[in-house]
């Protein structure tokens, strides 16, 4: 029996140069203990759709024209604030992408746990604070929170991505929903945590035959957990039924293009003439950090070992592979090699030149041949630059281009990372995500370097456009005969760009080798544990072949 | 917590030592003497009086045995009222100005806040619009304008409240402090206001509504913290002007706090009182500018942990 | 919503409001009404209970007789202090005070006054004429910078004592003879000494409590605040709290003690008049010490019974540096002086009912009345100063009207500026400086033209002629003439009868204002609101209230 | 290593341009300054009578056909006044908080992006800054070096510039671990050119929102100097000194007050307007369309 049921949904948002239709007559229905997964890129209405339900869409712009959402009998849409406080409260619950800014960080989670029992709408149904916390202790040992009695009166800076998503879903199973709305669960999360969420969220389901809806845009994800599918694109849906029809019968050719952008398998092309001089030789580098949290003087854990003795090498015209998990010192290590960080100890070595202990006068031609594409396409370009701006600094102030010629070089770099040419007077917030890291991209090649860092660059950015940033990188490689280092926590990124492949975790190099040497035979077992975390997704997805 | 108050006090005391030599030098450079009247004064009458108070030795020679009286807590006898000792007529100026200068902050706080919140839960309506106009009409109203125009109307007209006087009669202190509050009550209005709207857009209010709560709830409870962090890192030098802007109140409302004493000391040369009210005034802000640092860390968990180094 | 105050109807809630709006105006209409109790206003309080609520002006500096220079000092003082002699409140001739008679020798110089014998001290010593030749050394004692020590000088030696001259107090002509008779002998007759002696300079000051707070000479002592001071006067000091009040009540061991009808008296100082004003018409004080300058015209519209303008012993003066170049011909001084139309001044600026002054000696000072051929003609004044050598102002130097910051002085300053551009056509910039700084620039002469004025110390035409002798300690002006000083130092004070010496200062007044180095512009008025319930507070030119004489009493209209 | 000549430089304040021209109220706030600026410059010209001419026979009349807006204690025409008033307020509230602008901004950027102990000692100079005794600091001006306007500038700047410095040095200090500071670092760019391009750009919007609020404040601050004997001295006059006082006499003359309480609010409104307006314009994220 439905649960769920939605017939004819529209809801536009009225902005001040016109109206965006951001869901256009979408129809679906939920049974209780089904799981529905919505997919679609970002910009296709599926969260739009699932929050107009639960009245949290910001009124001015938005507006819901029409349509009806019967949930056991009664229309969401229609329904009073007090009723629609009911349902919160009882029926539907959500969780949210972003666990990192969907918890309130001056309360603690405790606090923020029990609120809906405490100040419930209907009388009889409030539960006193100790009766509140007992419940609560008891959801977040289910959710798998270690010690959850102490961690209760604990603030959310203090918990991991993961831990703060447990809480979440704890915080939204805390009322024993009818309903579970997931908007993109794990799309922040490390890979390894990712599979430990998705197998709590099936076990909820299963023992509290809860139904639920799971947004999200990557299908390796969906594969694993849903029973059904809706496909949607720009307001509309393009195609709904079974998870398998969808992932091996499809007819739909948007459906299709979306299945092809999942990275897999080996890097294709053959491995360049790759000449066996080392460009960047790292011996011994340290890195620590003052440690904040502790600045009592026990010698033991006054300093975060952000990079821990690293020695490695990376020879011209190689793409180097470093892969780690969140907080294993990758970025550090990174941005320590192009002495963006204050190194503790070691040298780095370009072209046989020792870098680290230069100061900044004298780092300006080396800075030339080292530049950095940063992970945020949002953070990493002057908000208040032009694109022709942001392009054209580093080529004058290297004195590559002069005024005359500036105008066309600029041109060119467009050419080069494929953006059109009449966008140089636009800001960075008029482009998408995977436009902005083209410029970031272009900024980068400007002073024609010969070694470039990529820092996440597409971990930020939906699957079809990671593809298309990736292609970009290895053709920019080829053409300009550069050698990169691509820093990711995504495995499959990973092996499809890089011949070699580091890993690291707490600071510490763990193995490195050729990337297909790795891939079959993993020698620590730290190595292995990453890899299983993705076959697990692969091979949910392999069974229903 | 402590260990940064203790930090910040011992980088007090310095800036404290560096106002106090400004001070001293600014006041002792500046033309027209303590003793020089309207009837002219015989010469040997000035010497004798310059002598009684030393002021006839080398300036820094003053300085020094100032410095020596100032650390064991004398600040000196005061030139314009023979036999009143400086700190005589600061212990009877301090409290009232000090508490005139916190109801101001009450008034402000209160109907500024109100009125902030009140703006952000329906921004750009006519609930948004009103207090809004209304803060900009506090700015733009100075209290040498506000203060006669309330006594005219509360005061003599309608005779609800007392015109003057300071503890005397009960009620005398509303006028004042409104007067004084005003223009803050319009600035943390309008800071108020910017805070909630950029705390209401934040995802963990839409969690917190997703969870049921009630609208009042997700303000008091959620919104209120956040939101109200750059009203408190306004709270430093809002006080400092307080104490300023006391003068006015004070000589409108015939208060006898510190505020009238220090620009007429200023009038008379009366250096020590000078000196003593500066020290005094700057301690206060000082003491003042650190509380609302460590209310600002106090109400953010993530400061909190780490300035204690202890979780 | 009912509002407690009796004269206001309900006043009901207008509009209605989202909710929160609502809670903001309930809160602050409750935060305003919670000091709406019953409240008495102190005049009517005052009234029952014999209190009067007297507005004093600025913070008193001291009530150390030989301290005190300010008005406010000399209120306070005069009520819990009293000389040998005390002043007729409306003609302000000399009435007996401590002293019960006294007579004076053929030749004018030596008094000896008879003391009462039931003269106490507020704690209940008897009050010795040894007091008096005790007080007086203590006021000549230059440690103690006296201001007014030049009172003491017509006693003989005196002033050689004060300056150091001679030694021995023995030789200044003051011996108490007994306990009850005071002998003081003088340099050469002096008309009004008797005035000097209700001067607070020469009012008695208990030597016990002195000494016991320190050496005599020493400035700073405690002995005047509240709890410790002793006085002889009708009031004795009860409460000081600083910048709030200051209250004295009726003192049992004064001689006169039952004819003293007020129970207390409370000085308020407020420094600023406007809120003075305000605070008489919400009847917080029973008389105030001014009142701002537009807000005569407006009583006097009204015919006010409580408004009080009264002449004030007093001249409202401008300065003119004869050391500059441009003003060391009379002529332009004179053409200055001619081209103020004063009567304009006082109706349209000043608006205090001041009288336009002509002499530098206010009329009627004891009887003279100066005459003068200064007059208002701009025509006149023109030719002059183009005699002068400025035709039409040509060539006529920038000059500057120097004036401390003050809302009275700039309105003059501005007035005159635009009477001497329009009549002489001369270029004038005004100088507007803080207090000390005016003092410093004018005691150095670095000023052109500076505003000044004088309030007569006693009703003596001496009290203002003095001020121009050469090398005087108030004579900025840089003039000096001989023959002048001569007339007022040896001719003068050598005249038999009074009216002789009215006479040579007459010739004198002349003298200066031939020369004019300074222009009168007019005589102050003292101007104050006083309440109906007030009675016996007569107005005299020194405006100086008798508080012993004062009660209150309710008319029933 | 040329300068960097950014050929679309100027682009920036000219999308502001564009963007200002379409919000409604803050076009209001600018034709309303620009009419004040205008009429102040004009002033000589179309000033109905010489703004000292007294006619005391005509003290304190309330507006009427031959005063618009009535006359003062000495007969002189207030609409004069208040024109030749708003000459002196508007020249010294904007230059005033332009010096209070420069200082606090390099103040506060230079010690929010330094930091450590640099930015300690600066941050404890405004602390002593704010403790002095502004009162003596006014008298020994005064007396120093005289009286004339640029010393205004001076007593005003020195003070209004402390609490510029406090908030830029809090937004520079969030801005400084943007990923865009760092991208410009690996450029090797150096500081200064980093603080000039990236961070005070970044810094505009609360800035002008704040000095908007300063012009006013400063424009009372001038008449409290004045009234002192620091700034201008009578006859000449500026909007502050005349509602200084006109509140004096409130309830005899209302009009003394009125008009040039009128002339101040409404620049101030027009400031406001303006400067909200100019915060959306710079702000990029407001569309430009």
């Amino acid at each position: 029996m439905a649960i769920l049921e939605v017939t004819g949904l529209k809801v536009y948002f009225h902005t001040r140069n016109g109206v965006v239709k951001a869901v256009d007559d979408v129809s679906f229905s939920v049974d209780s203990g089904e799981t529905l997964a919505i997919v679609g890129e970002s910009g296709s209405g599926k969260s739009v759709t699932c929050y107009s339900l639960l009245d949290l869409l910001p009124k001015p712009p938005a507006k819901i024209e029409g349509g009806m959402a019967l949930f056991d009998g009664k229309d969401l849409l229609t329904c009073t604030p007090e009723e629609m406080r009911q349902h919160r409260c009882n029926d539907i619950a959500v969780i949210f992408q972003d666990p990192m800014t969907s918890l309130n960080p001056f309360l603690t989670i405790g606090e923020q746990l029990i609120e809906p029992l405490i100040y419930h709408p209907d009388k009889e149904q409030v539960q006193t604070r100790v009766e509140a916390k007992k419940n609560a202790v008891a959801l977040l040992d289910e959710v798998g929170i270690i010690d959850s009695h102490a961690r209760f009166d604990c603030y959310p800076h203090e918990f991991s991505g993961g831990m703060r998503q447990r809480v979440m879903i704890a915080m939204a199973l805390i009322t024993e929903p009818k309903l579970l709305i997931c908007d993109e669960p794990t799309t922040a999360l490390d890979v390894t945590i990712q599979a430990q969420i998705l197998k709590l969220i099936k076990k909820l389901q299963e023992t509290r035959n809860v139904a639920v809806i799971f947004i999200s845009h990557d299908l390796g994800v969906v594969a694993g957990i849903a029973d059904k599918v809706l496909v949607m694109c720009d307001g509309t849906i393009r195609e709904s039924g079974d998870t398998d029809n969808i992932f091996y019968k499809t007819q739909n050719d948007y459906t299709k293009k979306l299945l092809a952008a999942i990275p897999e398998g080996a890097k294709t092309q053959p491995n360049r003439t790759k000449s066996d001089e080392t460009l960047i030789e790292v011996t011994h580098l340290k890195t620590y950090f003052k440690n904040q949290l502790n600045t009592n003087k026990n010698e033991e854990n006054r300093f975060i070992k952000a990079v821990d003795d690293v020695s490695l090498k990376i020879s011209r015209g190689e793409i180097l592979g470093l892969v780690g998990e969140s907080g294993s010192g990758k970025s550090t290590l990174g941005r320590s090699i192009l002495q963006l960080a204050p190194t503790t100890a070691g040298s780095v070595k370009f072209e046989g030149e020792i870098l680290t202990g230069l100061n900044a006068k004298k780092l300006v031609p080396w800075r030339r041949k080292m530049q950095m594409i940063f992970q945020d396409p949002y953070a990493s370009l002057n908000p208040r630059m032009t694109v022709f701006q942001t392009l054209s600094e580093p080529l004058l102030y290297h004195g590559i281009a002069n005024k005359k010629n500036i105008a066309s070089q600029v041109r060119q770099l467009m050419d080069d990372v494929g953006l059109s040419q009449n966008q140089l007077r636009k800001y960075p917030h008029e482009f998408s995500g995977g436009q902005r890291q083209r410029i970031a991209i272009g900024r980068a090649i400007a002073t024609k370097p010969e070694f470039i860092i990529a820092d996440e660059p597409v971990s930020a950015l939906d699957v079809t456009i990671q593809a298309q940033i990736l292609d970009l990188i290895l053709e920019l490689v080829e053409r300009h005969n550069l050698t990169m280092m691509f820093i990711s926590h995504d495995l499959s990124v990973v092996r499809y760009i890089s011949d070699r492949v580091v890993i690291m975790n707490r600071g510490v190099i763990i193995e490195q080798g050729d990337t297909e040497e790795l891939w079959a035979a993993p020698k620590q077992d730290y190595t292995k544990e990453l890899l299983a975390a993705i076959h697990m997704l692969i091979q949910s997805q392999n069974a229903l072949e | 917590m402590y260990r940064f108050a203790v930090g910040r006090l011992l980088q007090a005391i310095p800036v404290l030592l560096v106002v106090i030599t400004i001070t001293f030098f600014l006041v002792h450079s500046a033309p027209g003497g303590p003793f020089s009247a309207d009837k002219a004064v015989p010469p040997e009458v000035i010497k004798a009086l310059e002598e009684q108070y030393n002021l006839n030795q080398p300036v820094w020679q003053q300085y020094l045995s100032y410095l020596g009286d100032v650390v064991q807590g004398d600040f000196g006898p005061s030139f314009k009222y023979p036999g009143r000792t400086v700190n005589e007529l600061i212990v009877a100026g301090l409290p009232v100005t000090a508490e005139l200068a916190f109801y101001a902050m009450l008034v402000a706080l209160s109907v500024g806040i109100t009125a902030g919140v009140g703006a952000a839960m329906r921004p750009n309506t006519m609930q948004d619009y009103l207090p809004m106009t209304g803060a900009m009409i506090g700015i733009c109203m100075p209290s040498f304008l506000l203060g006669p125009l309330l006594v005219l109307v509360f005061g003599i007209h309608l005779n609800w409240l007392p015109v003057s006087g300071w503890g005397d009669i009960p009620g005398d202190k509303i006028l004042p402090s409104i007067t004084l509050g005003t223009g803050y009550a319009a600035y943390i209005a309008r800071l108020s206001r910017g805070g909630m709207l950029e705390v209401l857009s934040q995802d963990y209010i839409r969690t917190a509504r997703a969870k049921g709560l009630s609208e009042r709830l997700i303000i008091v409870k959620h919104a209120l913290r956040g939101g109200l962090i750059p009203v408190v890192a306004f709270l430093g030098p809002a006080f400092a002007g307080l104490l300023a802007g006391s003068f006015v109140v004070e000589t409108i409302f015939q208060i006898p706090g510190l505020g009238r004493f220090y620009v007429q000391a200023a009038f008379n040369r009366d250096y020590t009182l000078i000196l003593g009210m500066t020290i005094f005034l700057s301690t206060l802000i000082i003491l003042f500018n650190l509380l609302t640092d460590m209310l600002a860390i106090w109400l953010n968990p993530k400061l909190r942990q780490e300035i204690r180094g202890t979780n | 919503m009912i509002f407690c105050s009796d004269r206001r109807s309900t006043w009901r809630q207008p509009i209605t409001l989202s909710s929160s709006f609502k809670a903001l105006l309930i809160f602050t209409v409750l935060f305003s009404l919670v000091g709406c109790g019953s409240r008495e206003s102190n005049v009517s309080s005052g009234n029952k209970t014999g209190t009067l609520y007297w507005g004093n002006g600025t913070e008193p500096q001291s009530l150390d007789p030989h301290i005190a220079t300010g008005v406010p000092e000399h209120h306070i003082i005069s009520a819990v202090m009293e000389g040998l002699v005390l002043k007729d409140r409306k003609t302000l001739e000399p009435l007996p005070g401590v002293a019960e008679s006294w007579d004076i020798t053929e030749n004018g110089t030596v008094y000896t006054f008879k003391l009462r014998d039931n003269a106490h001290w507020s704690n209940g010593d008897p009050h010795i004429a040894q007091d008096y030749a005790w007080s007086w050394w203590r006021a000549l004692q230059p440690a103690l910078g006296n201001l007014y020590a030049y009172m003491l000088f017509p006693i003989k030696n005196a002033q050689k004592y004060y300056e150091g001259d001679i030694t021995d107090f023995n030789e200044v002509g003051v011996k108490a003879l007994d306990d009850r008779t005071l002998q003081v002998t003088l340099n050469y007759p002096t008309p009004y000494f008797l005035q000097l002696l209700d001067h607070y300079s020469l009012f008695p000051v208990h030597q016990a409590t002195i000494e016991k707070f320190g050496d005599a000479d020493q400035r700073g002592t405690r002995w005047t605040y509240e709890g410790n001071l002793v006085s002889n006067g009708p009031f004795k000091l009860v409460d000081w709290k600083i910048n709030r009040r200051i209250v004295v009540q009726s003192n049992p061991h004064y001689w006169d003690a039952d004819n003293v009808s007020l129970n207390e008296i409370v000085f308020i100082p407020i420094e600023n008049i406007v809120t003075e004003e305000r605070m008489f018409r919400a009847g917080q004080l029973h008389v105030t010490s001014s009142l701002p300058a537009d807000k005569i015209s407006v009583y006097r519209e009204a015919k006010d019974p409580e408004l009080r303008i009264a002449p004030y012993l007093g001249t409202y003066y401008y300065r003119l540096n004869v050391r500059k170049p441009q003003f060391q011909d009379p002529r332009v001084r004179r053409a200055l002086a001619m081209a103020v139309d004063r009567q304009r001044l006082v109706d349209n600026i000043t608006k205090g009912g001041q009288i336009p002054a002509y002499t530098i000696t206010p009329p009627g000072t004891m009887g003279y009345y100066p005459k003068s051929d200064l007059t208002f003609d701009p025509e006149g004044a023109k030719q002059l100063l183009a005699e002068a050598g400025y035709p039409d102002g040509k060539g006529f130097p920038s000059t500057e009207i120097l004036y401390n910051t003050n809302e009275g002085h700039r309105k003059i300053a501005v007035a005159l500026q635009d009477m001497w551009k329009k009549s002489l056509n001369i270029d004038i910039q005004l100088l507007n400086q803080e207090w000390k700084v005016y003092l410093d620039t004018e005691s150095a002469g670095q000023y052109d033209i500076s505003r000044a004025g004088w309030i007569g110390d006693y009703v003596d035409p001496s009290n203002f002629l003095d001020m121009f002798l050469c090398g005087g300690g108030n004579n900025r002006t840089g003039w000096c003439n001989e023959e002048y000083d001569h007339l007022i130092l040896e001719v003068a004070p050598s005249m038999s009868s009074p009216k002789k010496r009215l006479e040579v200062f007459q010739q004198a007044e002349t003298m200066l204002l031939d020369e004019m180095p300074v222009i009168p512009i007019y005589t102050y008025t003292s101007v104050q609101l006083v309440d109906s319930s007030v009675k016996n507070f007569d107005a005299n030119i020194m405006n100086a209230a008798s508080y012993k004489d004062i009660y209150l009493q309710v008319d029933q209209e | 290593m040329t300068d960097v000549i950014v050929e679309g430089g100027s682009s920036l304040w000219k999308d502001a341009w564009i963007k200002l021209s379409k919000n409604r109220l803050a076009l209001f706030g600018l034709a309303v300054l620009i009419l004040l600026i205008g009429i102040s410059l004009l002033t000589p010209l179309i000033a109905p009578y010489g703004y000292e001419a007294q006619n005391l026979d005509m003290g304190a009349t309330p507006p009427s056909l031959q005063h618009w807006l009535g006359t003062d204690i000495f007969g002189r025409d207030m609409l004069t006044r208040i024109m030749y008033g708003g000459r002196v307020s508007l020249m010294v509230g904007f230059i005033a908080t332009a010096v209070a602008l420069v200082i606090g901004i390099l103040w506060g950027a230079i010690a929010g992006f330094f930091g450590g102990r640099l930015d300690a000692i600066m941050m404890r100079i405004v602390d002593v800054l704010y403790a002095l005794p502004f009162m003596i600091f006014i008298i020994l001006l005064m007396v120093v070096f005289g009286r004339n306007i640029l010393l205004l500038f001076l007593a005003i700047g020195a003070v209004e510039w402390l609490t510029m410095a406090r908030i830029v040095r809090s937004q520079v200090m969030s801005l400084r671990n943007q990923e865009f500071v760092e991208a410009a670092n690996s450029l090797g760019l150096s500081q200064w050119t980093i603080i000039r391009r990236h961070i005070i750009p970044n810094t505009l919007g609360p800035v002008i929102v704040y000095t908007t609020l300063t012009i006013p404040s400063v424009m009372l601050l001038e008449a409290f100097l004045s009234f002192l004997g620091l700034g201008i001295q009578p006859p000449e006059s500026s909007w502050g000194l005349l509602i200084n006082y006109g509140v004096e006499t409130m309830e005899e003359f209302p009009w003394l007050l009125i008009f040039p309480g009128i002339a101040l609010s409404l620049t101030l409104f027009a400031l406001n307007f303006l400067g909200d307006g100019l915060r959306d314009a710079l702000d990029p994220r407001t569309s430009k369309d």
